[in-house]
């Protein structure tokens, strides 16, 4: 059965389509966006205030490893198959190479709602993994010169607002620990799924604007926003399992590099590469990966994970 | 009644929000010194921009600042944004009553 | 006793009336209304989804029938009584012969409260009073010319906010069904009755505003405010009756026929007839009928829908 | 330095938030190439609206374009919504760069 | 087409939020007839203000009145608030179609 | 420990400090505000309702004279030490004489995280204890001619938000009673800490913009930021105890003492004495006291009250 939360996305989406007149205030969407990065980064840092945090290093090399190699891969491909300009490919293969936290969201919803574990490090994860792609993209569109200012850049990338607060959260979780946690769960933690379903109502009117562009770019970039999130994704299964993450844990991991950012991400290339077009990027990022992801591909890829790696939930 | 006042030229720039810090940090740069900006939505050549999300709203920015400030500063507005960014921007004649402090 | 909700009204009011220079931020109140909207639409949803759907057709039927005799009765009273102008009645009529969703919400609270149930289709019934008010009141301004534009009138109210959030809640709510709405319930279910308190109490603010406007108008317009949803009332009852409501359902049915819209209908009459003047309707439907109905209505009409009707909860 | 700049007519208009889909469309269909919206309140003939809610709330449009266009538009505003809304609107000169694009 | 216009002043005051409402009740005072009010930030000599609560928040007044009624809003903000207050306020000509409502 | 609100406190200063480019919306403030200010006062309102008022009145005499106390003692130490011009150093000794809600928030939830009870009448006192200091400040300020505006002062303050909220809230608590409220107790209760902890993340910003001010000013205003809540502290303790509080009602009344306001006095003072400068005192309440006070201030005054005014838990 699909999850009530994507039927709000779903509903959301036929509401835009349908040219409805409904339209939710910025700011709500802007507290519902920093709500769910607090309580993901909170629940991630409870998680670790359990465990010893060094063999995490290793893994946290693993996944930077990933997002540089998903970059570089769809870089090929839009360069090679989509004959996208320099610029172009750059900065839609940086969305790639990064994370959507919805997607990531809806993804431990689904784990949550089927009572499937993961390992609290996946929030940090999610943290470390919005960030190679940006670099990546950056030097695949200029070269390693002296026209990007870096320092800039640097602070947008790991002081923006998405780091920002899953960092600032996985702290106080880690810090409070679980029982310095109870008194804030009941908004932080009983309320995730509701919010996450309004959230995502937004998101379903927000990927409907994305038809008009689609439509203008033809079908490569359908393609493309499709194909890209399956060959990720077996990266990411490979990933995973080389450094030992549950089923639930493989799972999001899985979803996470399916996925391809939509924030962090076209931000630092509107300022970092401003030559490329943003429409194009989100069009595929928003308007075809992420549907995708949330609909089809998280109980695809558990099901990968469970019947090609073997895992067990 | 007359009262004495003088001109100054009010620079009205209308953008992505996305640039906002940007911009300011230029204009601090260009040794503007004081600014005002409120929150937009609006179409042009790139489309709707409907502010449903940070990524799809705009700013207006108004600098009040002498003619020639105003005019540097639309040249570098020229220079560095009008090619790539959602963007227009437009002078205008205002009288003010403290002169010395635009 | 008198609702806790119903005392953020008065609050509300009271502070609005003393001038007080409490205002709650825009945002908020367009947030409270998305969500009051949408969690009516779950419940009713939630309970269409455990029963047939096609005995719905003739309750619809006649509570479209309801709409339509209560929009027609009103014009008769404001022209032949009040002496208004046709716009002006033909709009002030409209109001009245729609529904309010705020009223709605505070007869379902006043009904979860004492423990009366009620069928789940008073939120399709709730949708669709909407909606006939506002043709027969272009009707009555305009005749069935050509100078009003359907289409984009049909698009306003089918697709306005406050149908599009009832329609999507309940399809929602009737596709996931009481286990799959689960997650969503501590947001949806458990917060509804403190949110209708916050925007109750934005709604005596707003209230507030309309009394100046009362005092220029003068005692018609009073009068009307209070007569005219005690007639209709009983024209609720009524087809409640005949369409075999329980008395739950009943004391909800008289509710909204005694309503008057203040948001779908004002910004249909805008458009469609805009020589009309809005402040007249409003002051009525909002600082006389809104306030009579939750405060004293309600109770009232549930007195006379156990007694008079002899339904027993 | 001066830099060369042409004028351009700005018209700006506030009026009730419940037009502005039906307003935005006027405009498309009177081939006007772009504007900015942002929200506002205000007082006039009309009362006093505080934007408490959108039924109270005020929106500012501007457009930029030639004297023409924009003297059609107001005359296009006169005709149908001066009579029934509450509307403001008027015109100013601007000068802007690049005068193809309005 | 020539629209036949005329031409008033429109006085914009940019200051602080705090401020709104007694400047509203002086306009009222002074016998404005109207004006529209809208939210903004911005930076000057009183420092930056980001409007990220309200005691940091600016607000931007437009009045549109003659040049005289514009010329004694600009004399009593200048006595009352220059001195103590985030303010910046200036003059421009607009024209309008209905002179009588201004 | 420090509690985990605390918490978020810390992270928005740290975020803030390190010019993260996190910014919460306006709106969302103000709706933390309002809240807040609601559940303080249904709260209050409730534990009222089961007990007589009159024997309040002393008590509430007591605490405006500690709030006279305060601002006169504030004043004096402005004059004679830091060598503020009248204007300023009175508008200064306003905000000390008066407090701060938020920290009484803070105070509140350190007392419930460790079960400890306090007086219903504390929320009464809160809101009594925001005026004195305003008048006084005023007085010291311009001498008692006619140049200030009382009526419309009086209206601002006695009708500004804060009052009207915590009065509108303890009414509603009060007429309603511990059942009436129980339908709302699951938004204005179980959520108000997760919601303060979001409102002290956004405190945590703001406070961060005030190092700037404080830096320019130099070092007396962080003394007097610092000692001036430790002597109103001593104050507000031998006050609570010659009124009869009990260890949580004294905890919270010291603490209340110590407590600078930063919304109701600035707006006041902004209108009535324009010429202090509004950015010193800001800084003083907002950038020292109220930092010292959440995180060192509240545990060391319970740790007063306990050990040298001898109350037990
Ligand atoms: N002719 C115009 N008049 C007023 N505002 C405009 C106009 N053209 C563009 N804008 C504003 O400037 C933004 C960027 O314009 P553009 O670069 O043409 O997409 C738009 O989103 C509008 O808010
Ligand atoms: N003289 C004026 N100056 C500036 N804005 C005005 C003026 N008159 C009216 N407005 C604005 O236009 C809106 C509609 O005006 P009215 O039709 O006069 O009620 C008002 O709510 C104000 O926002
Ligand atoms: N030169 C300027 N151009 C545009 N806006 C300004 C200028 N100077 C100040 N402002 C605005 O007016 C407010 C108060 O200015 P000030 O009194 O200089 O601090 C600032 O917060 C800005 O929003
Ligand atoms: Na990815
Ligand atoms: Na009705
Ligand atoms: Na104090």
């Amino acid at each position: 059965m699909i999850d009530v939360v994507v039927l709000f996305f779903v509903f959301g989406l036929a509401a835009g389509l349908a040219r409805s007149e409904l339209k939710l205030p910025g700011a709500l969407y802007e507290t519902l966006t920093v709500f769910l990065l607090l309580a993901i980064g909170l629940k991630g840092g409870e998680g670790l205030s359990r465990q010893p945090l060094a063999p995490l290093l290793p893994q946290l090399a693993a996944v930077i490893a990933l997002g540089v190699a998903q970059t570089l891969l769809a870089y090929a491909l839009l360069r090679g198959v989509g004959r996208f300009g320099r610029s172009d490919a750059a900065a839609t293969a940086a969305h790639y190479g990064s994370v959507s936290v919805a997607t990531f969201a809806v993804g431990m919803n689904w784990l949550a709602v089927r009572n499937i574990g993961f390992e609290p490090q996946m929030t940090i994860i999610l943290a470390v993994m919005e960030v190679p792609a940006i670099m990546v993209g950056i030097v695949l569109a200029r070269g390693i010169g002296k026209q990007t200012d870096w320092r800039t850049l640097a602070h947008e990338t790991f002081l923006g607002k998405g780091v920002t607060l899953l960092l600032g959260g996985m702290a106080i979780g880690w810090a409070a620990g679980p029982d310095g946690l109870a008194p804030v769960k009941p908004v932080f933690y009983d309320l995730f799924k509701g919010t996450l379903a309004l959230f995502l109502l937004e998101m379903g009117l927000i990927v409907s604007r994305q038809i008009g562009e689609l439509r203008k770019r033809g079908w490569f970039i359908v393609g493309f926003g499709l194909l890209m999130p399956l060959l990720s994704a077996l990266l990411g299964l490979a990933t995973g399992m080389a450094i030992g993450l549950s089923a639930g844990g493989l799972t999001l991991l899985t979803t996470l590099a399916a996925s391809a950012s939509y924030i962090a991400v076209p931000a630092a290339m509107r300022l970092a590469v401003p030559e490329a077009n943003p429409a194009v990027s989100l069009a595929a990022a928003l308007g075809i990966t992420f549907p995708f992801n949330i609909i089809v591909g998280i109980p695809f890829y558990h099901w990968l994970t469970t019947s090609i790696a073997g895992a067990t939930p | 009644m007359t009262l004495p006042t003088e001109h100054r030229s009010l620079v009205v720039v209308i953008t992505e929000t996305a640039l906002e810090q940007t911009l300011l940090r230029d204009f601090d740069r260009l040794a503007v010194r004081g600014y005002t900006v409120s929150d937009a939505r609006g179409k042009g050549t790139h489309g709707v921009r409907d502010a449903a999300w940070d990524e799809a709203a705009n700013i207006r920015i108004e600098v009040i600042c002498s003619r020639d400030q105003a005019e540097s500063l639309l040249q570098h507005l020229q220079t560095h944004y009008y090619a790539d960014f959602a963007m227009v921007a437009f002078l205008q004649d205002v009288e003010v009553v403290r002169p010395d402090k635009f």
